[in-house]
């Protein structure tokens, strides 16, 4: 079927939560955009809430309004898009960050995108292990899923490559709302020694980078370039973010629907994007370049290439 | 023998019914209003409020889901309220209610027919235990059951997550939940492909089970007493705290039994972190709208679930944002709760009057 | 003589269609000290609410001073020099006399409540009317004469000069009436204007220059003190002849309740009562007199399972009662008409027909396999509410919809429905009008003359000289006295012993015992 | 261990506490002076919710204080609202304050994306400002009086309303009318009181303190606003105002305790590694439980010994 801009493809994202987390549904959500203005495609966000009951209607209710292709993310939905998708055979459905068993030959109808999310986060390990002066980094997950998991054994690799003494400590907050809390846990990492903090853990991480600003700490940002965000509003926040592990959802999605018009997607397979596609890796923005020396960055680069050699085998839980 | 006289009930539920219909109808009127204010398509946007619960197999289904659970936790909270124990543990019992179940559905005899009986007898148990907590802190030590309660919410929502995460989830896969239970689990659909499972059944055989506990019960009856005078209940040789502690130790099953309607029912049919959402908690509303009366708690849970469902899709399908809904369901809230004067309603009471003053004098000797 | 306040032609009719007052007339002169009389329900308290501004009445006017009056609140009340003591009073339990005796117009130093201005205030006041009472003692420890002194502090604080006591006495001991009369006289001296009610007829008749009469929510008539007796009072209210008179036991049965050697300590190990030895027999009443506070109410508690012994036994009929639970107690036949009916005799939000079968909750007659059997237990109430007359509109109407006496009858029905083995009584008349008086009165000799074994106490001197067989006195938790009643018998006698004053001879006492 | 201790006797820990209290104090004072009036505020969360995102908004364009200020003023306002309906309406005070707070978390976002452009999660690109930090550099390096140091201007405030409250409840005459209100409204009613208005104005009062713990919480220990930034404080307060026993020392003690747990709670996971997250996390929870009970049995004890039947 050909879509033009008079009649475009009808594309739906439904997002396990809401929009504003400034990382992850709003990188998918911004990919969305792009497509919009660049594609002859009509999207839709649909935001389901964070009441887990509501998901899976939100994501059948987007089928039967019968959007031609519809978009959910990570294994919370991954579920419930295999009990839907054969159902819809005229559909298309597309998975991010997580996959279905594609073996049993069912699912000729949903394309995962799947990211080595991990690979990136180690490079960012490395380069905080090289720059920390302590040798102590501290990270703060939301809670302990394997989407935010996956950043955190990467980083702890990457660092442990980096130096082996370095130490690591992971603090749970529990919540991806609670900013005062995420910068409290910051506080009492810098206070035993810390002095790189990882935050994965939505707005909770949003108060852990605050934390950094105010002591003068370093931080690593998550799933978007985070220095670039708040450049704008709060450059003294963006100074002290020195790279961000980068999921490019948004645009993986863009690629994923530009071959999905032009008929080259592969539905019913897995992508798995990694350094090598550009779909995950680390900021290389101003700030990087004038906080990371000039030794550190090359050595990541060489790193970057082992792992795509496939030299470096990097940990996954996924 | 001369008829007794009975009090005016019909009356009563009329006013009450007329005075939250009119209500509802303002609280709709403002809904529409932010529509207007929000929405580039407005009548669609308010046709989906007002229809979408009802247009499918599969939404019906939803609705009668929602209308289910939140029965059962109002019943939760009807049943303590009436024995005028403000425990507001529904939350906490259904953790751990739905812990136990879940673990039933996973062990061996999850794959037996006795999967579902003995899952939601595990939550019930699980769920009076944790009930039982409350009350006997403040039976034997004082211990104001608001505060206990509350904070044994918060607890064994952290502690069921972290079973969840730690030793029901797949090894390794970093989900937060656990693997789907076997079908002889789950409740069975009572119309296939939707929500409309056991869980309605269930709900309604527990308003059955409550209306016929209270008022066709001694303990019904005990419990009431103590819930209109405790003093008076010791007096008469009612023994109070026991009573009270079994009245919250039965509301804790209640809430275990929705653990299980929620793990166990078509909607999850596995356990997984956070899974109640709040929802347990709106019990309070449907019991205090439903004045604690058990049969009046389905009836509230039917409308309040519609306007539920009605925001809900009205979020997925138009353009009216997400938050708009929390404001609507709030509006809708407080006018509900609120006493209107209208016009009308002075004339009524002298009417009324007229058959009060004839009441009052034909009383005696009758 | 100058009419200080005036009430034309009030009506009011409540919400649920009662008409509570219907075209009274009230008028009361300057410097006196005005009675209302009338039965239960007879719209009094009603008429002295809409006066104090409380409620508004539908028709008619209040001309205070001389001038019109329309009062939104209690607040314009007390601004045209008001005031109110409610039959149940309205203190605030955990404040100190003072703070409750200033509420709402406080001394104040700058932001600050000025606590000492109030202390010492409040204190003139009491000293001026005599109106003793500690300033800052906590209200909810005070015994009721003393809570009903700040209540009239307070309006006096507010400068009251009309005065509405409503049912002042019905809460008093003998001598705490006395105390009340002696300040309602010195306000009278210093200019104050009185409106009393009360029930009890000698009482209004010694207090009041002039007594106004309701009836069914009417004046029926106003006359002077002077120029009526107590008969003539009595069927002007009642619209017939009303007689108290009790016919004295003849039965004289064997020993039915033995209490011996008892001891009641409260939790904190003060002793309440001591060494209390005392039998009641079939068929006979034994009045335990004492002012309040004394150990006559914790000795019914005692007898009902409602608080443990220290030391000594009670035995029913030879079998001991301690340990056994309130439940088996009653299972064995005691019964108990507690002294506040709307703390531990009834609940009010339950139906009539529940609240008569509260204490047989375990009789296969109502309840068979923890299931009630709803025929009986509304037969059980018709039966009941026909038999002790109460007027309610049925079995299903809830409590709260009767008024304070017949609350009480449903008490005295639920715990009289069967005859007792032992009837434990504390102030079965409190704020009750005549013709309920009579009949409650009745109930009680009834029982005993069915063969139980009665322990009544009472506030009221009268009404134990009236009821009882032989009189038992308690001074400080001990048994000081002990006397078989008879004509020679005097409230003045009871009351010399009551106080402390006179000691009995041991002999005489034992021999009283029986 | 020694870890555990050495960093609960560092300074730092101390601060953390204070800050971690402050705004549950407010909000536990908040809470009080409704329950002493007799209305269970469980409208909290909602109101500091909405006060938290009022300061922020405001900051960006006026000092601070007036931020901190509009913050309160939101409270209030919500107060208010509770009052009309609950007071005016006459509905159910538990209805109103879920209604308040559902409103609350759908009011914020929807503000939020009016206020910011279109984000419905966080205030970051809007540059709000924070509330001064008291630092007392001439006590930095005297023993015990540098823990005076380094606390929000907000937090000494929470300190000196304590003790206003206290002033207020048992030294004037209006505090004499809100608890006898709240213990036995007939009496003042009688006595000439606007009972409703004594009623309203608590609410209207509950909501300021509430508002300004919102403020602390979006302007000291974050600065900025994101979507359900309470996270439950408001519902812990409550808990805070009962375990208090309904005094304002009693509630500053109460929220002490949950500050230092909470405190606790943050710097135990960076010692022990191998204690789930989740199980940490309860500590605060599992403390008032046993701090509730114990208290009880203290006041139980009390009781009996002055004399008080508690059967
Ligand atoms: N608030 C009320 N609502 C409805 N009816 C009421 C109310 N108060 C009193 N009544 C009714 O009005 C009538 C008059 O009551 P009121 O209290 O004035 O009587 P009373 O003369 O004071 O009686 P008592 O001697 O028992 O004190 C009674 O029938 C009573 O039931
Ligand atoms: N809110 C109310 N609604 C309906 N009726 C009421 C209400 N409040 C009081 N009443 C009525 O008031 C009457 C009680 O009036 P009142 O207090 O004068 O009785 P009472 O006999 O004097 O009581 P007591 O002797 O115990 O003081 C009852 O008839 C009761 O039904
Ligand atoms: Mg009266
Ligand atoms: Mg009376």
């Amino acid at each position: 079927q050909e879509f033009t801009a008079d009649d475009p493809m009808e594309v739906a994202l439904v997002l396990h939560g809401t929009l504003g987390d400034k990382s992850f549904f709003d990188s998918a959500a911004a990919g969305m955009e792009r497509a919009e203005a660049e594609l002859p495609v009509d999207v839709t966000i649909i935001e389901a809430g964070l009441d887990r009951g509501r998901w899976e209607p939100a994501l059948a209710d987007a089928a039967d309004q019968g959007f031609d292709v519809i978009i959910a993310g990570t294994w919370e939905m991954n579920g419930f898009m295999q009990d839907l998708a054969p159902d819809y055979p005229d559909q298309k459905f597309i998975l991010f960050d997580d996959t279905p068993d594609f073996s049993t030959g069912e699912f000729g109808n949903i394309i995962a995108i799947t990211y080595k999310t991990s690979t990136a986060a180690y490079l960012a390990g490395y380069a905080a292990a090289m720059i920390s002066e302590t040798g102590k980094l501290g990270e703060i997950l939301g809670v302990e899923g394997s989407t935010v998991v996956e950043f955190a054994v990467g980083f702890e690799q990457g660092a442990m490559a980096a130096n082996p003494d370095v130490e690591v400590t992971r603090a749970v907050a529990g919540s991806f709302t609670d900013p005062a809390k995420g910068k409290e846990l910051a506080l009492a990492q810098f206070s035993q020694g810390v002095d790189v903090v990882f935050p994965i853990a939505g707005g909770t991480g949003i108060g852990a980078l605050q934390a950094a600003r105010d002591e003068g700490m370093w931080a690593v940002g998550v799933d978007s370039d985070q220095a670039e965000i708040f450049e704008p509003s709060d450059p003294e926040q963006a100074a002290v973010i020195f790279t961000s592990v980068e999921k490019k959802i948004g645009d993986s999605l863009f690629d994923v629907l530009e071959q999905t018009l032009d008929g080259t997607a592969a539905y019913g397979t897995t992508l798995l994007l990694g350094l090598a596609d550009g779909a995950v890796g680390i900021s290389k923005n101003d700030y990087y370049m004038e906080s990371v020396p000039e030794e550190v960055r090359t050595q990541v680069d060489e790193i970057e290439q082992q792992i795509i050699n496939g030299e470096i085998t990097v940990d996954s839980v996924m | 023998m001369s008829a007794d006289r009975k009090p005016n009930k019909l009356n009563s539920f009329l006013r009450e019914g007329a005075r939250a219909l009119s209500a509802l109808l303002i609280a709709l009127v403002v809904a529409f209003v932010i529509v207007l204010l929000t929405s580039e398509e407005p009548m669609e946007a308010f046709h989906t409020f007002l229809t979408a619960p009802v247009g499918s197999a599969r939404t019906r289904g939803l609705w009668i889901d929602d209308v289910a659970k939140l029965t059962l936790t109002g019943l939760c909270f009807s049943l303590v309220f009436q024995a005028r124990q403000f425990s507001l543990g529904a939350q906490g019992q259904v953790y751990v209610g739905g812990l136990f179940a879940a673990l039933v559905a996973l062990s061996p005899i999850g794959t037996t027919w006795l999967a579902i009986p003995l899952g939601m007898l595990a939550a019930m148990l699980a769920g009076a235990a944790y009930g039982f907590l409350p009350g006997y802190a403040k039976a034997r030590f004082g211990a104001s059951e608001i505060v206990s309660s509350l904070m044994l919410n918060y607890i064994a929502i952290r502690v069921v997550n972290w079973i969840v995460r730690a030793h029901l989830a797949p090894e390794g896969s970093g989900q937060l939940m656990s693997p789907e239970f076997p079908d002889a689990a789950i409740y069975p659909a009572l119309i296939p492909g939707t929500r409309f499972d056991l869980g309605i059944l269930f709900a309604l055989i527990a308003v059955g089970v409550v209306w016929f506990l209270i008022f066709r019960t001694a303990w019904g009856l005990k419990l009431r007493l103590v819930g209109d005078n405790a003093r008076f209940a010791e007096y008469a040789g009612i023994p109070s705290k026991a009573i009270m502690v079994s009245a919250m130790t039965v509301s804790g099953a209640i809430g275990g039994l929705l653990g299980s309607v929620y793990v166990q029912g078509r909607a999850f049919g596995r356990i997984a972190i956070d899974f109640d959402a709040n929802l347990a908690f709106e019990g309070i509303l449907v019991a205090i709208v439903a004045r604690n009366k058990p049969l009046a708690v389905p009836v509230v849970a039917i409308a309040y679930g519609y306007l539920r469902q009605g925001a809900q899709f009205m979020g997925l399908r138009s353009d009216v944002p997400t938050e708009m809904l929390a404001v609507v369901q709030a509006l809708i809230i407080l006018l509900v709760a609120s006493q209107f004067t209208f016009p009308g309603q002075k004339l009524f009471a002298r009417l009324m009057r007229r058959d009060g003053q004839a009441a009052k004098t034909e009383a005696p000797g009758t | 003589m100058n009419r200080i306040i005036e009430a034309r032609g009030i009506t009011r009719i409540y919400p649920g269609g009662t008409v509570a007052n219907d075209g009274v007339s009230l008028t009361v002169n300057e410097g006196e000290v005005h009675a209302v009389v009338g039965e239960n329900g007879a719209g009094k308290s009603t008429l002295m609410k809409i006066l104090f501004g409380i409620e508004k009445p539908d028709e008619g006017t209040l001309v205070v001073d001389g001038q019109e009056a329309r009062f939104d609140g209690p607040k314009d009340a007390i601004d045209r020099g008001v005031g109110m003591v409610f039959q149940h009073f309205s203190l605030v339990p955990s404040f100190s006399v003072y703070e409750n005796v200033v509420l709402g117009s406080e001394p104040a130093a700058g932001v600050r409540f000025d606590r000492a201005a109030a202390i010492k205030r409040v204190r003139e006041l009491s000293e001026q009317f005599r109106l003793r009472v500690d300033p800052e003692a906590q209200t909810r420890a005070l015994p009721v004469g003393q809570q009903q002194r700040v209540e009239i502090l307070k309006a006096l604080y507010r400068e009251a000069k009309i005065l509405i006591l409503d049912e002042p006495t019905a809460v008093l001991a003998p001598q705490e009436v006395e105390e009340l009369f002696t300040a309602i006289r010195s306000l009278v001296k210093q200019g104050r204007t009185v409106i009393f009610i009360a029930h009890k007829l000698p009482e209004v008749l010694a207090i009041s220059d002039r007594i106004t009469v309701m009836r069914a929510g009417k004046t029926v008539g106003e006359v002077a003190s002077s120029e009526v007796t107590e008969p003539e009072l009595a069927s002007m209210m009642v619209g017939r002849e009303v007689a108290l008179r009790v016919d004295r036991s003849t039965h004289d049965g064997p020993r039915a309740i033995t209490v011996e050697g008892l001891t009641l300590k409260a939790d904190t190990g003060v002793t309440l009562a001591e060494d209390l030895s005392l039998n009641v027999h079939e068929g006979e009443i034994v009045g335990l007199v004492g002012v309040e506070g004394n150990g006559q109410a914790e000795l019914l508690e005692a007898v009902a399972g409602l608080r443990s012994a220290a030391k000594g036994d009670i035995r029913l009929k030879d079998r001991s009662l301690l340990g056994l639970s309130v439940l088996e107690r009653r299972g064995m036949g005691v019964s108990s008409i507690p002294e506040d009916r709307l703390a531990e005799g009834l609940a009010v939000n339950s139906s009539t027909a529940e609240n008569l079968v509260a204490t047989r909750l375990s009789d296969p007659r109502f309840v068979r396999k923890g299931l009630l059997d709803r025929a009986a237990i509304r037969e059980n109430a018709r039966t009941l509410i026909e038999r002790f007359s109460i007027r309610v509109g049925g079995p299903e109407f809830k409590i709260n919809t009767l008024s304070g006496g017949n609350m009480q009858k449903v008490v005295v029905a639920r715990e009289l429905a069967e005859q007792p083995e032992l009837l434990l009584v504390n102030q079965p008349t409190r704020g009750v009008d005549l013709g309920a008086t009579q009949f409650i009165w009745k109930s009680i000799t009834d029982a005993r003359d069915g063969g139980a074994a009665v322990l009544l106490s009472s506030a009221d001197l009268s009404e134990l000289l009236a009821l009882s067989d032989r009189l038992v006195v308690f001074y400080k938790g001990r048994i000081v006295a002990a006397f078989h009643n008879s004509e020679d018998l005097t409230a003045e006698t009871l009351g010399s012993f009551m106080l402390g004053a006179e000691t009995q001879d041991e002999a005489v006492m034992k021999a009283a015992l029986r | 261990m020694t870890e555990l201790i050495a960093a609960v006797f560092s300074v730092t820990f101390f601060v953390t506490v204070i800050r971690a209290t402050t705004p549950l104090l407010f909000a536990t004072i908040g809470g009080l002076i409704s329950d002493l009036s007799g209305a269970l505020n469980v409208a909290l969360e909602g109101m500091m919710l909405i006060a938290a995102l009022t300061s922020v908004i405001v900051s960006v364009y006026a000092p601070w204080w007036i931020a901190v200020l509009a913050g309160c003023g939101a409270g209030a306002l919500l107060g208010a609202l509770m009052g009309f309906f609950h007071l005016r309406l006459k509905a159910d005070v538990i209805l109103v304050g879920f209604g308040v707070n559902i409103l609350a978390t759908g009011g914020t976002v929807f503000i939020l994306a009016l206020a910011t452009g279109g984000d419905k999660g966080t205030s970051i690109n809007l540059p709000s400002k924070s509330i001064p930090r008291v630092e007392l550099p001439f006590l930095e390096n005297i023993p015990v009086l540098n823990l005076l140091s380094g606390h929000s201007l907000l937090s000494w405030l929470a300190g000196f309303t304590v003790f206003a409250v206290w002033y207020f409840l048992y030294r004037t005459p209006r505090g004499l009318w809100l608890r006898g209100v709240g213990e036995y409204p007939a009496a003042p009613e009688a006595a000439g009181i606007n009972v409703t208005g004594v009623r309203m104005w608590s609410l209207v009062a509950s909501g300021a303190f509430a508002g300004l713990g919102g403020a602390q919480l979006a302007m000291f220990n974050y600065i900025g606003f994101t979507r359900d930034m309470t996270a439950g404080r408001g519902f812990i307060a409550l808990g805070a105002v009962l375990l208090g026993a309904r005094h304002p020392v009693g509630a500053l003690l109460a929220a002490l305790l949950f500050g230092v747990f909470e405190a606790l709670s943050i710097v135990m996971p960076n010692l022990f590694n191998w204690i789930p997250g989740e199980l940490i996390q309860t500590i605060p929870f599992l403390v008032t439980v046993i701090a509730l009970i114990l208290f009880s049995i203290r006041a139980q004890r009390a009781l009996k010994a002055r004399g008080v039947a508690t059967h």
